[in-house]
Formats: structure tokens, sequence, C-alpha cells
């Protein structure tokens, strides 16, 4: 995308770099991956999360059996396919995370400063990720289908492609610096294009996921929020509009993509 | 689903573990009084592992089979299965050669159950992974090379 | 676009103010959305001349590209005492692979690794390398070391942006990610022939 | 208290494979903290299943198995309905037990 000829020396380097391969294996994890699918470690949080769907809890003791996720009070079957989404109740689009933490506030009545200034992995964050790996297994193998009619939808849309190419921080990374390109790496991980339908699809249906690295399950939120940890920016706040934003993006660009929730990464 | 949680046994002090197991009829008592072979996992050569558990120079098998891929894209997670056609296999252990501690874990096959068991090893770096299979009394040994690498931004 | 420009301009004059008010909520919401975190301060938030000109998908137009260049140019501190690549290149490789520093994590600013290999290889006995970059294995064995691309190896470590302004490679010197010193390690893990990225 | 295990187990044509994730972090003991203190090795040490009241594998594990185990294998017998119950416990004294019927 961004190849330019400058000097002389830089022509004769990209000459070069073709003659010289790095090694000649391909780095191809595909045998490795499939492996890891049956029995995946993210199926021990969506045993904690359906638990906590169903237990009653917070200062109204209530479940979130009567929470709307977009298709009626309590259908979790395939409501994450649909999200991020435009709420007319809250008046806002949401992600899965975010409306969780309404349905927590509204239902239980845990207010959503718990989880907004909270950590990951903590306390009612913490406790929306195993939810999440709950109702996202619940759209498992379903076609990405994210509604843009909207015209809120619509702007989160184009404001997340906008968010998408922002250069910002202390080393001028925006998102598209690794995911711009087809077929890049960063050492051994290979980065989907997000500016295509195929890749769009390929990591947004593919978060949440268990990371075998740190043994840890990584919701949207906290993917993008570790993203921008190593893009060198500020802090982003947990469901701030960036965060959906760029989530409207990625859904939207990889609409009719298939969901294969929860992921298993690196 | 969840039923599995209702079952939970809630482990108290006095009672050894196993012994609280047993006593609860969950395990046979044989097995608590089985100890973990600590001198096998705390082993700091491939030799005194072998030697630990009591397999001495194991012979290599064609007849072992390890499931294991080529290259890992992380180390913290490698599945490793074994399947051994020897008959009357009744032991299998798993071995990671370059690993601080080598034996990562063993099975005690009885008679009924298939030899053939997965798990998934930390590997610290590109490592042959061993399966050592004791069949009829003796020893047996097979290896693969499993190459680790890094990804990430590594901050 | 430009086709749309022809068949309705009126069209145009009506997205274009829409563009611009697009682009100023996008920039109000990069900051609301974040808060400063240790050494990542909301400063980071807002964009230099570099960033704001880079940050859609297409590059800005050559002049604009090359007065850029120039200005960026003008920033790189070449060695005082002349001496490019007079440093350790064992040093040098540990600040290709360390990839730490600069993020809400990292207690200090200073001490942080260049990243060399999430982007580029190098040792080509490191499988695990980057490919975001082109491939700098045998760097100076294939390229020489002439004064010139001494010169302009000091300078792309130095601010990557003075070759091409919207380069994905973060500007070392001038961000103050890396101090002089690891500056001619990385150098001397470029050229020294000792090296394994000459092997 | 640990996490339920999470157990399936299936029987078909006479051998029922039996797949089981653990939630166990499995410290090896040789890492350390963010303040450079090492980390007590935590790790589940023995394990065992048993169909009906019959052992059906029992394992020994070491700090080098990864953190949440898995552990597949499969034996002869076992119908639909049978009762699967698998136990582990770690260098700590922790337990666990869970029980799941064969499907």
């Amino acid at each position: 995308m961004r190849q330019k000829t400058i000097a002389a020396v830089l022509g004769a380097a990209s000459v070069l770099a073709t003659a010289t391969a790095v090694t000649a294996q391909d780095l191809n994890f595909d045998e490795y991956r499939q492996m890891l699918a049956d029995g995946n470690p993210a199926e021990l949080f969506e045993m904690e999360g359906e638990e906590l769907w169903r237990t009653a809890r917070g200062p109204k003791n209530a479940t979130l059996e009567q929470c709307d996720l977009g298709l009626g009070p309590g259908v979790v079957e395939g409501a994450a396919a649909q999200m991020p989404r435009y709420f007319a109740d809250t008046g806002k689009v949401q992600d899965l995370e975010s409306r969780l933490m309404t349905c927590m506030e509204t239902l239980q009545g845990i207010p959503s400063a718990e989880v907004i200034n909270g950590k990951f992995r903590q306390g009612e964050r913490g406790k929306i990720a195993s939810l999440v790996a709950y109702v996202v297994t619940h759209s498992n193998g379903k076609p990405i289908a994210v509604d843009l009619s909207h015209p809120k939808m619509k702007e989160m849309y184009a404001m997340g492609e906008k968010a998408f190419f922002y250069r910002a921080g202390a080393m001028d990374f925006s998102c598209a610096s690794c995911h711009g390109e087809d077929g890049k790496r960063i050492r051994a991980t290979s980065l989907p294009n997000i500016t295509t339908a195929k890749c769009a699809a390929e990591g947004w249906g593919s978060w949440p996921a268990y990371r075998v690295s740190n043994s840890q399950f990584w919701t949207m939120q906290h993917r993008l929020w570790d993203c921008f940890r190593q893009q060198r920016t500020a802090e982003p706040i947990f469901a701030s509009d960036v965060t959906i934003a760029l989530s409207v993006f990625m859904a939207g660009k990889g609409n009719g993509g298939q969901a294969v929730w929860p992921g298993v990464k690196r | 689903m969840n039923n599995q949680r209702r079952d939970a046994l809630k482990a108290g002090g006095g009672l050894g573990v196993f012994g609280l197991l047993a006593a609860a009829g969950l395990i046979k008592p044989e097995m608590a009084l089985a100890a973990w072979n600590k001198s096998a996992f705390d082993a700091k050569s491939m030799d005194a592992a072998l030697a630990a558990i009591g397999a001495g120079k194991p012979a290599d098998s064609a007849d072992i089979q390890i499931t294991a891929p080529d290259i890992a894209e992380n180390g913290a997670v490698v599945p490793v299965g074994v399947v051994s056609n020897l008959p009357k296999t009744e032991y299998v252990a798993i071995m990671i050669e370059k690993n601080p501690s080598m034996l990562a874990a063993s099975f005690e096959i009885p008679e009924g159950t298939m030899a053939d068991v997965q798990t998934r090893v930390k590997m610290g770096q590109t490592s042959d992974v061993f399966a050592v299979v004791k069949a009829d009394g003796k020893f047996y040994v097979a290896k693969k090379e499993v190459k680790v690498t890094l990804g990430g931004c590594g901050g | 676009m430009k086709k749309i420009l022809m068949l309705a301009p009126l069209a145009l004059c009506a997205g274009a103010a829409l563009a611009a008010d697009l682009d100023a909520k996008v920039a109000e919401m990069m900051k609301t959305s974040f808060k400063a975190n240790g050494i990542a301060s909301l400063d980071r938030q807002v964009q230099d001349e570099i960033q704001k000109a880079c940050s859609s998908p297409n590059d800005p137009d050559a002049a604009t590209m090359k007065r850029l260049e120039e200005a960026q140019l003008a920033t790189i501190q070449w060695p005082a005492d002349g001496n490019y690549t007079g440093g350790d290149w064992k040093e040098g490789a540990k600040i290709a692979i360390s990839g730490r520093g600069l993020t809400w994590t990292d207690a200090s600013p200073d001490n942080n690794g260049g990243g060399c290999y999430n982007c580029h290889a190098m040792d080509p006995a490191e499988v695990s390398a980057g490919t975001i970059g082109p491939s700098l294995v045998g760097y100076a064995k294939l390229r020489g070391s002439s004064e010139e691309v001494v010169k302009y190896t000091w300078g792309k470590l130095w601010n990557a942006k003075a070759y091409n302004a919207c380069s994905n490679m973060p500007r070392n010197g001038y961000g103050k990610i890396l101090t002089e010193a690891q500056i001619r390690h990385v150098m001397a893990y470029l050229f020294d022939p000792a090296s394994p990225v000459n092997k | 208290m640990a996490s339920p295990m999470r157990i399936r187990a299936a029987s078909k044509d006479g051998v029922t494979e039996v797949r089981v994730l653990m939630s166990h972090p499995m410290e090896t003991g040789q890492r350390k903290d963010s303040s450079g203190n090492p980390i007590p090795a935590h790790h589940i040490t023995e394990l065992s299943a048993k169909h009906n009241d019959k052992v059906v594998l029992s394992a020994q594990f070491g700090p080098s198995v990864s953190t949440n185990p898995y552990l597949a294998f499969k034996f002869k017998g076992g119908a639909s309905g049978d009762k699967l119950v698998v136990s582990w416990v770690d260098n700590k004294g922790e337990s666990r037990t869970d029980e799941v019927q064969v499907s």
C-alpha cells in the first residue's frame, strides 16, 4: 500500500529482500490451531458465565434472565452475532459488553462505574467477560449480521473507520499500521487486514478468545485496550465511543462472515 | 450442565486430600497411598528422569505415535497426544527434553483403557518431545521435535 | 470520488461539510474516549503534523510528502563524533528483539526496546520475525558500508519519516524511543561483519 | 474453592471418549511477579478418572502441564447414562471432583 521509492538505497533494499528469503519456513500454524480448537479452555469461562446469567446478584438481587440483548428479554441465541446494535432504550449504539453493563445496572443495580473504573479480569468487569463467553457461545457458527441502517450505526461505522486510520501516540501507530495490508505478521503472529471484508470477519469473528500465551480469556474490549496499549496511545476508557466505533466498523465490515466464538489465540 | 458444580467435593483440613477422596469413596485407597513421583518431576536430566520412573534406557519403538504440531504458535500450550500400539501398555509418560522439569505428565493405563492419551504442555523453547511407554514390563520410547515460535508485539 | 464530483457538485459540497464535521467529531472522540495512565499521557492523543497527514487510507500528494519529509529530515541528530557504527552488536541484538517500552504499563519512559523483529527479519536464525517492514537479513553484506548507506540507515533509525512521511516505522530518535547510544548498537547489529545479521 | 471442570464423556461403538478441561493456574514456581518475587509453584499433582466404580485412568502432572489443563483419553465399555467421575489434587492440597453422565 504505502510503498514509495525513495533513495536508491531503499530501492536496492527491496530487491535484496526478495533475494534473501528470511527462512524457508512458512510459519503455518493451522495444524496447531486445529489441535487447540477441540477443548478450548474458554469453555471454563462460558460455564461460569452461564451460572452468572442465572444467579440473582446485586442490590436488586436479580438475575440477568430478563436482559434484552436486542432480540427481546432473555434471548441469548444469536444475539451476539447482531451486535453492536442501536438500542432505543439507552439511545446508544452498544456492544455486547456495554449492553451487559446496562443490564447489570438496570436489572441488578450494579453501577456501571464499577465496571468502567475496574480492571480486566477482576470484579464486575471480570464477571462481564464470563458472561460474554456464555453469550457469544450461543452465536457460534452464525453469520455476523450487524444492522447498519440506523443513522447512529452509520455514524459509528464512519467514525470507526476514521479511528482505524488515526495515527497517534509515541510511535505514530494507527490500527492500520498493522492491520491495513494483506499477509503481514508481527513476529510470528499473522495480522488480519481489517480493511477487507474477509479479514474483518476473521478478526471480529474470532474474538473474544482464550489466549494460550497468558491463559486469559479476552473480550473484544480487552483486545482493543491492549491494541491501544501496544500502539502507545493513552488508555482507552472501557466501553468508550472509540471502542464501540471500532467494533461497529469491524463487525459491519465483516458482515456475512462466520463467527467462531469463543476463539482460541496464541 | 452445571450440576457438576453441585457435586463438588470440598476438601477440608486434617485428612490428607487423597485420604479424604478415598474416604469419600471417590478413589481407591491404593491410589491414596501412591505418592506423586517427586524425584521424577524434579529430575534435571533426561537420564535422571528416566531412572526416576524406572525406565533406565528405553528401546526406540515405532509402535508409539506422538501427535504434536511440527510448529507451535506459542510454547505455553502445546498439544501432545500419545498412542501406543504395543500390547499390554500400562504406562505412558511425556517428557520435554529442554524444559527445566522434563517430565510433564505420566499416565497409568489400566486394563480396558486404551493407550491413547492427549494433554497440553508448556515448552520453553524448541525441543524434542519424548513419549516413554511401559508395555508388558518393558520400557520403550519415541520422540518428535516441536518448534516453538514467538508472536505479538512483545510489549 | 472524482466521478461524484463531476456528476453532483452540490452533493460534494454537502459531503465535504459533513466530512469536516466527521473529522472534528473523530478528533474529539480520540481525546474523550481516552484517559491518562502513568507515562501514557493524554497529549499522546493529539496528532502532530505527520500523524495528521498520514491518517487516511491514502498518502498525501507528492508535494506534501516532500515538504513533510524535509521537515523531518531536519530533526535528525547525526553523531557529533562521526561514530555511526561503533556500538556493540550484541547490545543491538537485545534492543532489536525487545518490543518493550512506552506503554502505560511501563513505569519509566527510558530503557525501551527497538521492537525491530516485530516488523523485520534480521538474524536469519530467528524464525519469529515480522514482515510489516522489509527483510534486513544480510544488511551490510548486501548493501555494503558506504557513507551513503551508513548515513541513510542512521537517519532511517532516527526518523524514518524523513524518507517516507507516512512510513509505518516509529521515529526512534526523534520520538525518544531509543537513545543515541542504543541506535549506535542497532547500527552495529546491522553493519558489524561479526553480527549474525551479516552471516 | 477451585472452579468446576468441564467434562465430556461420549460413548460410541463400545468405546467411551473422555475429554476434561480443568481450571487451574499450573504455576511452575519458576516465574517472578512484577516486584521480582518468585511465584510459588501451584500445580495439579494427581488425577484420577472413574467409570462407575472402576478407575479408568490415573495420572501424575508436573508444572510443565499447561495452565487450565486439558486431558483426553478413551476406554472400552461405557454406556449412555453411566457415571464418570474425575478428581484432582494439587501440591497445595486443594482438590476438585466433578462428575458427568456418559452421553
